[in-house]
C-alpha cells in the first residue's frame, strides 16, 4: 500500500513537471517575439518590449527562464495581463469560482443522471426499456451543447422565464447551463454504467453469488453493482477533466464568468499569460482529480496496491 | 461443528446394495439455449440419480453438456437458456418447479456447488472470510462474528493454514491451490447434502491437484455429503468416486462402476474415448484416436449424436438409442446392445 | 418624469452591458464602452451636455489666457472624493501629472489633454493647466469621463491595480468588478455636486447598479426581454427595430456617440489600397446604406463624412463624393491599369486581394465587415475577413497588417483627425502620410476663430476624402432599450450614458 | 488518463456469450462487414451518414444559390419557396449555406480523425512494438498531452497557432494522435506477444514485415472502432471551434459558424439556428450509430479470443 | 555454487549425434521497478541449464506452470534472447550469427505453438498462413511453393479447398493441423513444439499426437516436445527432462524415468498423476507447501523448501546435474537413496 500511494505520488508529482514544461514551452512556440505578442496594444512601444523581455527573462538560458517562471507559478504569481491590466491570478482567483461551481454541477448531474438511467437500462437488458433509455443516451451524445444551450435559452429562460439566462452564480442562473455542460456525459455514462454493470453481470463469480442462496437483490448489490463501480469512478475522474474543459463553450453560450470564457478571450487577445496560466491550472487540477481517484482505488479494487 | 457425526452414516450410506431412496433423481432432463442460430440443446435428455453419501463422477470432452447439467440442478439457467423438459427430484421435491424462493433456501444450504476456475468463482472486492460468512448468513440465523468463526473453522477443514489471518486476505493473495480449497469451504459452509464439483482441478498443476483430490476424498470420508464430481479427465474420477457417467453432445452414453467402464468399455465413444489416452506401456503403438471432431452444437445430427464418428454406424442410429443394461449392471445407450442391433 | 412617490429609493438596476472591460482606471481605458462606466463614478471638471454645451461640474469657471494656452479653473471646495479624500487643486493637479506620467502607459487620456500636460495649483481651489502651443479642443475635452477626476489617495494606494479600485468623486461608488461578470456600484450618499445641466439635485435615485457585461448579444437581449435587466445597451438592430416599437413596455434612447462615427480607415501604406484607385474604387462599390441594411437591420443612419454632424466642423457638402456605384469602381481600376480576366481584378499579375479586420468581441463589427466584404467581392475584389480580439485586432492595425477595419472613434472636437492621420500617431491606421493634411491639423488645433476653424477641417476632410485614406459607414448611435420602468437615463456629451439622475419605479 | 472511450469498449466485450465462442462452431462465417450490416444501428446510421454526405456534395444541383451571396432584401427572410431553409441577417440562403457548410464541418472532421490516426497509429506501432527506452519515453510523452482535458489541449494548440479551420483541424488532430498512440501501443504490444508473431520470427520475418503484415491489420479493428468513435466527437469540437470564433473565418459556412452568426437571433429569426444544428446533430448521431454497430462487429476484445 | 557438469558426456551419448546443445543458459526477465523505484528484480525464468538432443529422438520437458519450460524453448529458437550461456544448432552458436543468417538459419528450426487460436494470424488465410514460411525464404519458385502448400494441407489430414478460409472457421484440432503444416512448410530439422495438445479434447489429442508420430518418421524430425501431462510425455517421448524452478532437475530416458526417479520433486510428480495409483501401485506423495517465487528462489537447492528428504547441506550447496545412473541425470544430494 505504501509503495503504491508513493508511486502514485511519483507518478503525479513526474505529471505536474511534465505539463509545466510543455505549458511553459507553449508560449516560446508562438511565432515572433513572445514580448511583442504579450504586449498587444502596447507593442509599439519599444522600452515596453525591453522591459517585459527582461522581466521575462527571455534573454536567457531556457533553464532559468523556467526556474523563474516556476518560481513565481509556484508563489501564485502568474504575470500580468495586459489586455485586462490586471495580474493573472487576480483574474483567474475572480473566474474560477463560477467555474468549479458549474463543473460540479455538471459533474453530479452527469455522474447521477448517468448512473440512473445506465443501471436502469442495464437491469432492463434487452427489453424495449432498455433500447430506449440507450437511444435518448446516445442522442444526448451527439447533439452539439452549444446548439443545445441556444435552444434551452429560447425554452425555458425567455418563452417561459423560469431561470436566468444570464444568472451569475444564482441557482437560478446555474441550472441552465449545468445541463447543458452535463447532457453529452449524462448520455456517454448512461451507455458507460450500462455496459460496466453488465461486465460485472456476467462475471463467474456472480454465480457463486448466487449459487450461495442469496437473493437478487442482494447479488445486485453486493456482488454486479460493487463490482461495476470501479470502472466507473475511473470515468468519474476523467469526466471531471471533461466538464471542467466544457465550460469553454457553456459559459460562451451563457455568458457566465468562469475561466472557460477567459480562457477563449484569452486565445482570441492572445493574451498569453493568461492562457498559459488557465491551461496550466486546468490540467493540474485534472492530474490532481486522477490522483485522488487512484488513491480511491485500493479501496474499490484490493487488487490495484498488488499490481 | 456438526460434521463429524455424520461419518458413521456415511460409511453405512455408501454403495449399499440395498439400494437407498436417491438424494437426487435427474430425469430425462432438457436444457436449451436459444440463439440467433437457432436452439442449442445443451443437454438432451439426461437421467441419472445419486444417493445420499454416494459418489458419481461425469466425464466428457468441452461442450458435452456437463456443466449446464450441474447448473441446471441449482436452477442458475439463465436467459437464453432454459430448462425445458424433465424433472430434478431432490430429496423427492421437483426442483424444477420449486419457486425460487425455496429454491434459494436449497442452494448453498442443501446442495453446493464449487465450480472450476477458482479465481473467477470469488469475487476480487471482498476478503475471503466475508465471502464465506455472506454464505452462511444466508441459511443460518446467526450473528456475523459466529459466522466469521464458523469461516475460521471451515478454513481451518479444508487445510488452510493460519486460518485467522486468511479469511482477511483477498483471492488475489492466494495460490491457486488456496483460492480452490477457499471455495470447496464457501461449499461446505451449510453442510450440503450434495456438493458437485465442476472440474475442480482443470486449472491446478498436478501436485496441487493432488493435494484437492485428497481434500475431497477426505472429505468424503468425514462429512457425510453426497458428490457429484465433473471431469474431462478419467483419471480423477478414479481417485474419487465409485461410480461414472460419460456425456457426449448432451446425453449420457455410458453409465456404471469406474473400475467396470475403465477395464471394459461398451459404449464406442466410451471406447474412443479410453483408447485416446496414452497408457503406460503402449509407447511407440499409435493410439486409438477417434476420427473427426465433435460437431458443433448447432449441427448435433438427429439421434445418437456419436453416430458420425462412430466406427459401427447403422442406419438405427438417426434414432437416440435408449440407456439398457447390457447385462452387467451398468447402462449403455447403444444400439450395438440393443440385442440384434436391426431396426 | 415619473411619479415622484412610485420612485424606489432602494431600487437596484441591472444594466445588460455589451462590452468587456479592459479597466475601469479612466486614464489607461482605451474602450468607448468604460467611458460610461466611468461617468457614472467619477466626475470631471466640465459636463458637456449632449449637444456638447460645456457647461460647470467640478470647476465652478475657468478662463483661457489671451495667449490661448493657459486655463485657469476655479474649483468647487465641497466635494470629497470616495474614499474620503477631499477634492482640490491638488487633486487636480495630481491627477494631470498621473496621465503623463509615461509609466502609467495612459491611452485616451494623454490623447484628449493634447499639448496640455503641466497643471499648478494657483491656490487650494484653484488650478492652471498650460498648454505647449494654443489647444482649443482642451476645454471640451475636459468633459469626457477619461479625464474624470480620480483620487489621489486611491492613486498613490494602488498603483498599477488602480483600475481594480477605481476612486471619484461620482454618484456612484464602485462596489465590486468581477472580469467579464459585472460591474457593480452604489448610490454616493453623500453626492451633492451634480452637474446642474442634468437636472437633478442630490444623491441619486438609484441605490446600486450592476452592469452585467453580456457581450453576447443574443444573451443580452433575452436577459432585457425576460426582464433580468431593466436597461441594455448596444442592442442588435433588428431588435431595436422589434422592440422599440412597443412603446408601452419599452422606452428606447439612441445615444449619439459623437466624433467620427463608425468608420474604416483604409490602410493607404499597404499593397493593393496603397494605390489610389483601389481605394477609391473601395468607396464606389460599397454602399453603406446597403451594409448598414445587412448587418443592422437598416436602423442607423448613413455617414459620409469624416466628421459626424454633431461635431464642429461636419461638411455636408463632401457627402456626395462617393455615391454608390459599382461601375464607377470598375471604371477606376480599369483606368489604373487593373484588369479582370477573371472573378477579381489582377495587376501585374496580382490578385486584388483585401483583408478585413474585425473585433470579435463586439458583435457589430465582424457584420460591418461581413457586408462590406460581401460588396467588394461582388466588384471583383477578394476581400477576407479575419475577426481578432481587441488586442490582437490593434497589433494588426498599428503594425499596418490588414487593408481596412471597421471601428468607431468619439470625439467631441475636430481635432480627432489629428490622432488619425498625422505621421507616427498611434491611429494612424491609414498609414498615410500628406504634409498638407499635416498642416491643415495643426493649424485646426491651434486656431480659435471658429470660422476660419471650420474651413479649416473643410479643407481637411477634403483631402481625406479625396484621397479615400477612410470610408465614413454610419453614425455611431448606442441604441439603449429600457423597461418603462426605469426613467432619467441621460449621457453626457459624446454619448456616455448616465445613471445620476435615473429613477427606477417599482 | 483520457482513455474515455477506449475505456468504454472494455466491459461490453464481456458481454458476449459463449456460444460465440468458434472452437466448437467450425461453421462458415460471412465477412466481418457484412455481418455488420445486419446490425441495425449500423444500417440506420449509415443510411442517414450516406443521405447526409450525398446531400451534402450535391449542393450544386440541389441549389443554384452562392452561399456567402449577400441580399439585403432577403435578410432574416423566413422559410419560403425561394428560401426553404430561409435567410440570415446578411439575406444568404440558409439552405445553401447548411448544405456548404456540411462539407466544411464533414471534410474537417474526416481530415482531424485520419490525421489523428496516420499519427497516433505510426507512433504507437513504433513505441508498441519496439517498447525499450524510446517507447517509454514516447509513451511518457503520450501521457503527458493526455494530462490536458479534451478540448483545453485544442485550444491551447489553437493559441500558439491561432485562430482557422486549418489550425482547428490541426488542433484536434493534436488531442486525437495520443489517443490513438495510446490505443495502438497497448493493442501492439499485445498482439507482440501473441503467438503468432512469434511464428513469424521463426520463419524468418524482419520487423517491417511483422508490423505491417501481422500487426497493424490486428490493431486495425481498434483504430477503425476509435475512428468512428471519434469522428463524432471531432465534428462537434469542430463546429465548437467555429462557434466561439476560433475555427472557419467569415463568410465561409460552417455549421457551427452558422450557428454562431445565428445565436443572436434565435428569439426573431429560429430558422438559421435550428437547420444547421439539426444536420449536425443528425450527423453526429449517424456517425455514433455506426460507430456503436463497428464496435459490437468488430470489437478487438473478440478478435482475440 | 557448484559449476554444473556437462551432463551428456556419457559414452552412450557421446555415440549419438547432438543437433542441439544447450549450455549453462539463463534467461532472466526484468520485473517491477522501471525508472522510479530503484532497484530491479529479475524472475529467473530459466537457471542455468545444460542439456543436449540427439537427432532423430522426441525429448520431452515437463514441469509445473510457470518453472519455465517455454522460456527456455523461447529461448532455444531464440524468441527470447537469453542472459547467458549458449545454444548450439548443430554446432552452430546461434547467439554468434548476424541477424540476417539467423533468419535464414530459422528455416531448420520450427516452433509449434499451444493456444491454436492465437498461434494463428486471423487475418490470414490458411494458405497464407502455410505459405509464410516459404514467401519470407524465397528458396522454391513461386508454382512450387504452391505445390508445397497444397500438399502440405492434405498431409497433415485437412482439404484443399479448407485453403482459402481463414482460422477461425476450424476447430481447434484443425487449426493445430494449420500450425503444424506451417512449421513443416521450411522442411525443418527441430521442431519445437510447446504444448501442442494441451488445449485440445482427449480424442483430438490422439489424433495430433499419431500425426506428429508419423511425420517424425518421414520426415526424421527432432522434437522437443512440453507438455505437463505426464502420461503423455511418457508415451511421446524418448527422453525425458523435469523442471523446477528454472532448472532441469533431472534427465533420463522416459521409461527409467517413470520407472526409478532419482530426485524427490521427479517422484512426487510422477505420484500425483490422476487416477495412476491402481495401475502402477505408486505411493502416493502429497507435497505441502507451494512453489516459491522464482524472483526470490530458495538458496542450494531449489526444492528443498518442499522436500521430506531436505537435510542442511540442502540450503548450503545447490546440487549439480551428475549421472546418477548411465544416461540418467538428477539434480539431488541424496539420489542414492529411495
Ligand atoms: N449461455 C449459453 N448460450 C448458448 N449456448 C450455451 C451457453 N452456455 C452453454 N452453451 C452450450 O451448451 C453446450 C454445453 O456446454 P457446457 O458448458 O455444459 O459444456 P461442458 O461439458 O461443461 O464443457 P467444458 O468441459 O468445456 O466445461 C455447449 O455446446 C455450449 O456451446
Ligand atoms: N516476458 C516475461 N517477463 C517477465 N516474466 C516472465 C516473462 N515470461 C515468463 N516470465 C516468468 O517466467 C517464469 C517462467 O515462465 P514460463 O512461461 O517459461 O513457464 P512455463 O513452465 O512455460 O509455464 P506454463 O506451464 O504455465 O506454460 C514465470 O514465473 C513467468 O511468470
Ligand atoms: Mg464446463
Ligand atoms: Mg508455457
Amino acid at each position: 500500500m505504501r509503495a503504491y500511494l508513493l508511486q502514485r505520488l511519483i507518478a503525479i508529482v513526474a505529471l505536474a513537471f511534465g505539463v509545466s514544461v510543455l505549458v511553459f514551452l507553449m508560449i516560446r512556440l508562438i511565432p515572433g517575439d513572445p514580448a511583442i505578442a504579450l504586449l498587444g496594444t502596447n507593442a509599439g512601444d519599444a522600452e515596453l518590449v525591453d522591459r517585459l523581455h527582461h522581466q521575462l527573462g527571455l534573454d536567457q538560458p531556457l533553464v532559468t527562464q523556467y526556474l523563474r517562471w516556476m518560481g513565481g507559478v509556484l508563489r501564485g504569481d502568474f504575470g500580468y495581463s495586459y489586455g485586462n491590466q490586471q495580474s493573472v491570478s487576480s483574474l483567474i482567483a475572480a473566474n474560477f469560482p463560477a467555474t468549479l461551481q458549474l463543473t460540479l454541477a455538471g459533474l453530479v448531474l452527469s455522474v447521477g443522471i448517468g448512473f440512473l438511467l445506465g443501471a436502469f437500462a442495464a437491469v432492463r437488458r434487452n427489453r424495449a426499456a432498455d433500447t430506449v433509455t440507450m437511444g435518448i443516451a446516445l442522442t444526448a451524445m451527439s447533439i452539439p451543447s452549444f446548439w443545445l444551450g441556444l435552444l434551452l435559452i429560447l425554452l425555458f429562460a425567455v418563452t417561459l422565464p423560469w431561470f436566468d439566462v444570464v444568472g451569475g452564480t444564482s441557482w437560478k442562473g446555474l441550472v441552465l447551463p449545468a445541463v447543458t455542460l452535463a447532457l453529452g456525459t449524462i448520455g456517454f455514462n448512461a451507455r458507460f454504467v450500462r455496459s460496466s454493470i453488465i461486465a460485472a453481470q456476467v462475471q463467474r463469480h456472480v454465480v457463486t453469488a448466487r449459487a450461495k442462496g442469496i437473493t437478487r437483490a442482494q447479488v445486485f448489490l453486493r456482488h454486479v453493482l460493487r463490482n461495476a463501480l470501479l470502472p466507473i469512478l475511473t470515468i468519474v475522474g476523467i469526466q471531471f477533466g471533461q466538464l471542467l474543459s466544457g465550460t469553454v463553450i457553456v459559459e460562451t453560450v451563457f455568458s457566465r464568468p468562469g475561466i472557460g470564457r477567459l480562457l477563449v478571450q484569452a486565445i482570441l487577445a492572445k493574451d498569453y499569460l493568461t492562457v498559459q496560466a488557465v491551461v496550466l491550472i486546468v490540467a493540474i487540477l485534472y492530474a490532481l482529480i486522477n490522483f485522488i481517484v487512484d488513491l480511491l482505488y485500493p479501496i474499490f479494487d484490493p487488487r490495484i496496491t498488488g499490481r | 461443528m456438526g460434521m463429524a457425526t455424520g461419518q458413521a452414516e456415511a460409511v453405512t450410506s455408501r454403495g449399499g446394495a440395498a439400494a437407498p431412496p436417491a438424494l437426487l433423481t435427474v430425469e430425462n432432463l432438457q436444457t436449451f439455449f436459444r440463439t440467433s442460430g437457432g436452439t442449442v440443446r445443451a443437454v438432451d435428455g439426461v437421467s441419472f440419480d445419486l444417493a445420499a453419501g454416494a459418489s458419481l463422477g461425469i466425464v466428457g470432452e468441452s461442450g458435452s453438456g456437463k456443466s449446464v447439467t450441474s447448473l441446471s440442478i441449482m436452477r442458475l439457467i439463465d436467459r437464453p437458456g432454459f430448462i425445458a423438459g424433465g424433472r430434478i427430484l431432490f430429496k423427492g421435491r421437483d426442483l424444477v418447479e420449486l419457486p425460487e424462493r425455496d429454491v434459494r433456501r436449497i442452494r448453498g444450504g442443501e446442495i453446493s456447488l464449487v465450480f472450476q476456475d477458482p479465481m473467477a468463482a470469488l469475487n476480487p472486492v471482498y476478503t475471503v472470510g466475508s465471502q464465506v460468512v455472506e454464505a452462511i448468513l444466508a441459511h443460518r440465523p446467526i450473528g456475523r462474528k459466529q459466522a466469521m468463526e464458523r469461516a475460521i473453522e471451515l478454513f481451518r477443514m479444508v487445510g488452510i493454514p493460519a486460518p485467522e489471518v486468511r479469511v482477511n486476505e483477498y483471492p488475489h493473495k492466494l495460490s491457486g491451490g488456496m483460492r480452490q480449497r477457499v471455495t470447496i469451504a464457501l461449499a461446505l459452509a451449510n453442510e450440503p447434502d450434495l456438493l458437485i464439483l465442476d472440474e475442480p482441478t482443470t486449472a491446478l498443476d498436478v501436485t496441487v491437484q493432488a493435494q484437492i483430490l485428497d481434500l475431497v476424498r477426505d472429505l468424503q470420508q468425514r462429512v457425510d455429503t453426497a458428490v457429484l464430481l465433473i471431469t474431462h479427465d478419467i483419471g480423477v474420477v478414479r481417485e474419487v468416486c465409485e461410480e461414472v457417467i460419460v456425456m457426449y453432445g448432451g446425453r449420457v452414453m455410458e453409465r456404471g462402476s469406474v473400475a467396470k467402464l475403465t477395464d471394459d468399455p461398451k459404449h464406442p465413444y466410451t471406447v474412443g474415448l479410453l483408447g485416446s489416452m496414452p497408457q503406460p506401456g503402449m509407447k511407440g503403438r499409435p493410439l486409438q484416436a477417434i476420427p473427426g471432431a465433435v460437431p458443433a452444437p448447432l449441427a448435433m445430427p438427429q439421434g445418437c449424436p456419436f453416430q458420425s464418428r462412430c466406427p459401427h454406424m447403422m442406419e438405427v442410429c438417426t434414432a437416440m438409442p435408449p440407456l439398457k443394461d447390457p447385462g452387467d449392471g451398468r447402462l449403455v445407450a447403444c444400439w450395438l446392445y440393443e440385442g440384434g442391433a436391426t431396426p | 418624469q415619473a411619479d415622484t412617490a412610485a420612485v424606489d429609493k432602494n431600487a437596484e438596476l441591472v444594466v445588460g452591458w455589451g462590452e468587456p472591460v479592459d479597466t475601469l482606471n479612466p486614464a489607461t481605458t482605451g474602450a468607448r464602452d468604460v467611458g460610461p462606466l466611468d461617468v457614472n463614478m467619477f466626475d470631471t471638471l466640465v459636463w458637456l451636455t449632449p449637444d456638447l454645451k460645456i457647461t460647470p461640474h467640478l470647476a465652478k469657471s475657468w478662463t483661457l489666457s489671451d495667449d490661448g494656452k493657459t486655463y485657469t479653473f476655479e474649483l468647487r471646495d465641497d466635494v470629497t472624493f470616495h474614499d474620503g479624500t477631499p477634492f482640490d487643486a491638488a487633486a487636480v493637479v495630481a491627477n494631470i501629472d498621473y496621465i503623463t506620467d509615461k509609466d502609467t502607459q495612459s491611452n485616451i487620456g494623454l490623447n484628449l489633454l493634447g499639448p496640455c500636460k503641466s497643471a499648478k495649483a494657483t491656490g487650494q481651489y484653484t488650478v492652471e493647466i498650460t498648454c505647449a502651443q494654443p489647444y482649443a479642443p482642451l476645454l471640451a475635452q475636459m468633459g469626457e469621463p477619461y479625464l474624470g477626476i480620480q483620487s489621489p489617495a486611491a492613486i498613490k494606494k494602488w498603483g498599477k491595480d488602480l483600475g481594480l479600485h477605481p476612486t471619484g468623486t461620482g454618484p456612484f461608488e464602485f462596489v465590486s468588478y468581477t472580469p467579464n461578470q459585472s460591474v457593480v456600484v452604489k448610490r454616493n450618499e453623500k453626492y451633492q455636486w451634480g452637474p446642474a445641466a442634468v437636472g437633478h439635485a442630490g444623491p441619486p435615485d438609484i441605490a446600486k447598479i450592476t452592469f452585467q457585461i453580456v457581450p453576447n448579444a443574443q444573451a443580452r437581449v433575452a436577459q432585457f426581454q425576460s426582464g433580468q435587466s431593466q436597461i441594455m445597451q448596444e442592442t442588435p438592430g433588428i431588435f431595436w427595430k422589434a422592440l422599440s416599437p412597443q412603446t408601452s413596455r419599452y422606452t428606447s434612447l439612441s445615444v449619439p456617440i459623437t466624433g467620427m462615427g463608425i468608420f474604416a480607415p483604409i490602410n493607404a501604406s499597404k499593397w493593393p489600397t496603397d494605390d489610389v484607385a483601389v481605394r477609391r474604387a473601395i468607396m464606389y462599390a460599397v454602399d453603406r446604406e446597403g451594409v448598414i441594411k445587412l448587418a443592422e437591420a437598416g436602423v442607423y443612419p448613413v455617414n459620409n463624412t469624416p466628421l459626424v454632424k454633431e461635431v464642429f466642423g461636419h461638411d455636408p457638402s463632401l457627402e456626395d463624393m462617393y455615391p454608390f456605384d459599382p461601375d464607377k469602381a470598375a471604371e477606376t481600376l480599369k483606368a489604373a491599369g487593373w484588369t479582370k480576366p477573371g472573378e477579381f481584378w489582377e495587376k501585374d499579375g496580382k490578385q486584388l486581394t483585401l483583408k478585413l479586420t474585425a473585433i470579435s468581441t463586439v458583435s457589430h463589427y465582424p457584420l460591418i465587415a461581413q457586408a462590406i466584404q460581401g460588396y467588394l467581392r461582388k466588384a471583383g475584389m477578394n476581400a477576407e475577413v479575419e475577426q481578432l480580439a481587441t488586442p490582437a485586432w490593434l497589433a494588426a492595425n498599428i503594425h499596418g497588417d490588414m487593408s481596412l477595419t471597421p471601428l468607431q472613434y468619439i470625439a467631441v472636437d475636430p481635432d480627432a483627425l489629428h490622432l488619425w492621420f498625422l505621421p507616427d500617431q498611434y491611429f494612424n491606421w491609414s498609414h498615410y502620410t500628406n504634409p498638407e493634411l499635416t498642416d491643415l491639423i495643426n493649424k485646426g488645433q491651434q486656431e480659435t476663430d471658429p470660422d476660419k476653424r471650420v474651413k479649416i477641417y473643410s479643407d481637411a476632410q477634403r483631402i481625406i476624402m479625396e484621397q479615400a485614406v477612410m470610408m465614413p459607414i454610419r453614425e455611431n448611435i448606442d441604441l439603449v432599450m429600457m423597461s418603462n420602468k426605469l426613467t432619467g437615463v441621460t449621457y453626457s456629451g459624446g454619448g456616455f450614458e448616465y445613471f445620476g439622475a435615473a429613477s427606477l419605479a417599482k | 488518463m483520457s482513455t474515455l472511450e477506449t475505456a468504454a469498449e472494455t466491459p461490453q466485450a464481456a458481454t458476449r456469450s459463449p456460444a460465440a465462442d468458434p472452437a466448437t462452431v467450425p461453421a462458415r462465417r460471412r465477412h466481418p462487414l457484412l455481418r455488420a450490416l445486419r446490425h441495425r444501428s449500423l444500417s440506420v446510421g449509415l443510411l442517414i451518414c450516406t443521405v447526409l454526405v450525398l446531400l451534402v456534395l450535391a449542393a450544386p444541383l440541389l441549389t443554384s444559390l452562392d452561399p456567402n451571396a449577400q441580399d439585403p432584401m432577403a435578410t432574416f427572410s423566413p422559410p419560403s419557396f425561394e428560401h426553404p431553409m430561409g435567410a440570415d441577417a446578411f439575406g444568404r440562403d440558409m439552405l445553401a449555406r447548411v448544405l456548404y457548410g456540411g462539407r466544411t464541418t464533414i471534410f474537417a472532421s474526416l481530415c482531424v480523425v485520419v490525421l489523428g490516426a496516420v499519427a497516433g497509429t505510426t507512433i504507437g506501432l513504433v513505441a508498441g512494438y519496439f517498447g525499450g527506452p524510446v517507447g517509454f519515453v514516447i509513451m511518457r510523452l503520450v501521457d503527458l498531452l493526455l494530462a490536458f482535458p479534451g478540448i483545453l489541449l485544442a485550444l491551447a494548440v489553437t493559441a500558439i497557432l491561432g485562430p482557422g479551420l486549418l489550425n482547428g483541424v490541426i488542433a484536434i488532430a493534436a488531442i486525437l494522435t495520443p489517443i490513438y498512440a495510446r490505443m495502438v501501443e497497448g493493442a501492439t504490444a499485445e498482439v507482440r506477444h501473441l503467438s503468432y508473431v512469434g511464428a513469424a520470427v521463426t520463419l524468418g520475418a524482419g520487423d517491417l514485415r511483422i508490423i505491417l503484415r501481422h500487426i497493424l491489420p490486428n490493431v486495425s479493428a481498434g483504430i477503425i472502432v476509435l475512428t468512428t468513435t471519434w469522428l463524432g466527437i471531432a465534428a462537434l469540437w469542430i463546429t465548437a471551434l467555429g462557434f466561439i470564433g476560433l475555427g472557419v473565418q467569415p463568410p465561409t459556412p460552417e455549421w457551427g459558424a452558422i450557428l454562431n452568426d445565428g445565436q443572436v437571433y434565435i428569439t426573431i429569426a429560429w430558422w438559421i439556428t435550428v437547420f444547421p444544428g439539426a444536420f449536425l446533430s443528425l450527423f453526429v448521431v449517424s456517425v455514433n450509430l455506426i460507430g456503436d454497430g463497428l464496435r459490437d462487429e468488430f470489437d478487438p476484445t473478440l478478435a482475440r479470443h | 555454487m557448484t559449476t554444473t557438469a556437462e551432463p551428456m558426456t556419457s559414452p552412450a551419448a557421446r555415440e549419438a549425434d547432438p543437433i542441439l546443445e544447450v549450455r549453462n543458459l539463463k534467461t532472466h526477465f526484468p520485473v517491477g521497478g522501471g525508472l522510479l523505484s530503484g532497484r530491479t528484480q529479475w524472475v529467473k525464468a530459466v537457471d542455468d541449464v545444460s542439456f543436449s538432443i540427439f537427432r532423430g529422438e522426441t525429448f520431452g520437458l515437463v514441469g509445473e506452470s510457470g518453472c519455465g519450460k517455454s522460456t527456455l524453448a523461447r529461448s532455444i529458437v531464440r524468441l527470447e534472447t537469453p542472459t547467458a550461456g549458449e545454444v548450439r544448432f548443430e554446432g552452430e552458436d546461434l547467439a554468434s550469427l548476424s541477424r540476417r543468417r539467423l533468419r535464414r538459419r530459422r528455416k531448420d528450426l520450427q516452433v509449434i505453438f499451444q493456444d491454436p487460436m492465437s498461434s494463428l494470424d486471423p487475418r490470414m488465410t490458411v494458405r497464407e498462413l502455410i505459405a509464410e514460411g516459404l514467401d519470407i525464404q524465397r528458396d522454391l519458385p513461386r508454382p512450387e511453393r504452391r505445390e508445397r502448400v497444397e500438399w502440405l494441407v492434405e498431409r497433415v489430414g485437412l482439404r484443399r479447398e479448407h485453403l482459402d478460409r481463414h482460422p477461425h472457421e476450424f476447430s481447434g484440432g484443425q487449426r493445430q493441423r494449420i500450425g503444424i503444416a506451417r512449421a513443416l512448410a521450411l522442411r525443418p530439422k527441430f521442431i519445437l513444439a510447446d504444448e501442442p495438445v494441451s488445449a485440445l479434447d482427449v480424442s483430438v489429442q490422439a489424433q495430433v499426437l499419431n500425426l506428429l508420430s508419423e511425420l517424425q518418421a518421414e520426415f526424421g524430425l527432432t522434437y522437443l516436445f512440453i507438455a505437463h501431462d505426464l502420461s503423455v510425455v511418457e508415451y511421446f517421448s524418448d527422453r525425458v527432462g523435469v523442471m523446477y524452478l528454472g532448472k532441469l532437475v533431472e534427465v533420463a530416458k522416459a521409461e527409467e524415468l517413470y520407472a526409478d526417479p532419482r530426485m524427490p520433486y521427479t517422484k512426487a510428480l510422477l505420484s500425483a498423476i490422476p487416477g495412476e495409483g491402481g495401475v502402477r501401485g505408486r505411493e502416493r506423495i502429497v507435497l505441502k507447501g507451494e512453489v516459491p517465487s522464482p524472483i526470490d528462489p530458495p538458496s542450494g537447492c531449489p526444492f528443498r523448501t518442499r522436500c521430506w528428504m531436505a537435510q542442511g547441506i540442502c540450503a548450503e550447496v545447490t546440487p549439480p546435474l551428475a549421472e546418477v545412473r548411465p544416461d540418467h541425470w538428477a539434480a539431488c544430494h541424496f539420489s542414492d537413496r529411495t
